[in-house]
């Protein structure tokens, strides 16, 4: 199991039998993978509908009229359904979502989100991220601990463009589990062999170190 | 008796000019008025105004309007799956307004419910509560959002009876519905054109009171 | 024909050819007994249907779900459409329906219209009056010219709580129609063998009157 | 695999209190959850905070509940149609707050919606506007209406599948489809209870994800 897949193992441990889900593209859809055995979740997209279910297989029927938030060509399971733009984001808006994972650039200790735009470098817009993150009843951040250059991306406060405020429960990276409070940023599991001073070292936010932490697996 | 919305692509395209503001459903892809848009270009139309939620992929469905120096100004949520518009935007060529997408859709509605304005929380302490007024309700703030018009929209229905009743067929549907209710003349293209009585009356989606024009979508103009 | 009939005649002809047209209880839904030929229109009900035709003619099937605006079994026209309130009212708001035709206890000069509650006498509610009123984008009134009484019903101003500001665009009565405009309530055409007198005496509002006056019929 | 939801008249009544805020669809006596009204009133829940379009007529759908006594509280837009309830309003046995329709159904679907409010020109210049906040957009003055949630919401579907997809008829769907967004718990109550897939994926009104529970309607609580 690569780093992405250890992250979305433990993401997927958040889901609970019979959750509306919201997964961005990549390590977030990866969860799926990791299923809790038992744990049965309708992933809903944004461009309308619930009950995605990956691509077409070899030899699967194809109907183009199905995609998924990235436009490519999906599939959907028995029991689902689809809806217009409108009403989807009124799920999602309206707290019907019970968990949306979602990547990060930067996130802060007031669970602060930025993963939308890079001044500069970016103009892709900001999609439905803004509405998925203030709407979702958790929000789940899954990604490395530091970025490409070894840059802290868990900070005290970001730096880029935001995409909602206050909105981040979880952040699950391939080093710890940090829990999102009023009290501010828990440290509540690290991986296996990493210590507290690893994570310190590599975060720039004020951390809550309780006196039990548990493992991530 | 009532009367047939069905007409040629030629008539339809006589209801638009160079210079209005057109929705243009669409995510991604699916869901496109590939054959109206196509009509435009062949037209000529160009200096448009256009409200979607982004501008397809390069070189198709929406992204042909780009790559063909046809859009002025582009009001929508995303770009990004478009290379060529980003490109176009980044050297000035477009302006585009971003509107987060669930915004986008409240904002549509509005328009075509005579709705003034909606309070919501997306966007809240980010840029995109930028100039705009903030109201508080039970404690808690809101962005006001106001409605969004435009003159002509251009809907992908999958079927259409000749009155203009449209069902669209699964994730096709997406920004179609609001943007039939949001715009001052709605042209249709569908995949396929059934006789009036032929679609259930509790599954039609966009009631043809709201269509003006009906057209038989080409199957040439679909791309994947 | 009677006093109503004349009155409902007379509305039925600011229809247009495709119009979705709203119809109040009573003289309003009696329009669609006086439609021009070539004229043909589609009646909305705000609780969420276009094609209603009209109760279940002797041995016609009945279908209790297909109900009219006062909840009276109805049916539909092939080619007519269900949906629910929301959508219903978006119509009515949003300007899509062309006229509606509606009844008043009081109407005056600047176009307020009262017709759904009358102080300690009725406590029914306004149902959908207020948003058809400020939503259709033709509001006609038919009403008798005064009330039982013999008091003139069209007014300066309405003493009795409004229903909407400004909004009403023709009253027929069986004596004349009246324009509202701007400029104020224009006397535009008389019943056969009604004088400008008979309806300056029996009015209670400021009326202009033209040089030429058409005929009602 | 997929839990079913359905469950006996008697578990989903267990979800019900006295004292609590329910919303009933129906406009006069059609689209009404009867069964579930049935069961409200054998349970002998009281002091009720009812949301709904009306009362149906005397003694028949929410009118039981007012035979009965058991509303305190109504938001509603029109009782005219059950000369019972405007009987106990007058002797102020249940108290009333009138709503517009069409702002009942922005308030109800804002309320499902997470949207913090609406303006609507509905009411304007009325006592409708009596202590709510206008604002002005384009020149144009609006009343900013509120959301309405409930603790629980009791719908009326035609069909619904196991996992609580469900699908209206006609003009029964009326406020049932945005009742079901708008409440803590929702219990639905079907004439037909079918198998997951059952239903066409795009004619499904409302998803199974807003559905707690299904109870099987009874024929017997049918009036009309």
């Amino acid at each position: 199991m690569n780093k992405r897949e250890f992250i979305a193992k433990r993401a997927a441990r958040f889901f609970e039998d019979g959750d509306l889900v919201n997964l961005g593209i990549g390590m977030p859809t990866l969860c799926l993978n990791f299923l809790p055995e038992d744990v049965d979740v309708w992933v809903q997209s944004e461009n309308g509908v619930i009950g995605l279910s990956g691509s077409p297989k070899e030899g699967e029927e194809v109907d183009i009229d199905i995609v998924d938030a990235s436009g490519s060509v999906s599939t959907m399971r028995v029991g689902g359904c689809c809806f217009d733009s409108f009403t989807s984001f009124g799920l999602i808006r309206g707290g019907h979502v019970a968990v949306t994972v979602l990547g990060a650039y930067e996130v802060d200790q007031e669970g602060n989100l930025a993963n939308w735009s890079i001044p500069g470098k970016t103009v892709a817009g900001m999609g439905g991220a803004m509405d998925l993150v203030s709407g979702a009843k958790k929000v789940i951040i899954t990604s490395e601990h530091c970025d490409k250059k070894g840059n802290p991306k868990i900070l005290k406060k970001c730096t880029l463009p935001l995409t909602a405020v206050n909105e981040v429960d979880y952040i699950i990276t391939e080093l710890c589990v940090l829990h999102r409070t009023e009290a501010g940023l828990i440290l509540e599991e690290l991986a296996p062999g990493v210590s507290v001073e690893e994570v310190v070292s590599k975060t720039d936010a004020d951390l809550i170190i309780p006196d039990n932490i548990k493992s991530m697996v | 008796m009532t009367k047939s919305k069905v007409v040629s692509l030629d008539t339809a395209m006589e209801k638009i000019k160079s210079g209005q503001c057109l929705m243009v459903p669409g995510f991604v892809n699916c869901g496109v008025p590939q054959t109206l848009i196509a009509g435009i270009i062949e037209k000529g139309y160009t200096d448009l105004d256009i409200i979607s939620n982004n501008t397809s992929v390069k070189g198709k469905g929406i992204g042909k309007l780009v790559h063909e120096n046809r859009i002025r100004h582009i009001t929508c949520s995303h770009i990004g799956n478009n290379t060529e518009t980003v490109e176009k935007v980044v050297n000035g060529e477009i302006n585009v307004t971003f509107v987060p997408q669930g915004t986008l859709c409240e904002r549509i509605r509005a328009g075509g419910a005579g709705i003034g304005g909606v309070l919501t929380p997306t966007g809240l302490g980010t840029i995109m509560q930028e100039g705009k007024q903030i109201l508080e309700v039970d404690g808690k703030a809101y962005i006001l959002e106001l409605p969004l018009r435009a003159d002509v929209a251009l809907i992908h229905a999958w079927k259409a009876d000749k009155m203009g009743n449209v069902i669209y067929h699964r994730t096709a549907r997406n920004f179609n519905q609001i943007m039939a209710s949001a715009a001052d003349y709605v042209i249709v293209e569908a995949e396929e054109i059934v006789e009036i009585g032929e679609l259930d009356p509790d599954i039609i989606v966009t009631p043809g009171c709201l269509v003006d024009m009906v057209v038989q979508a080409r199957l040439e103009d679909r791309d994947e």
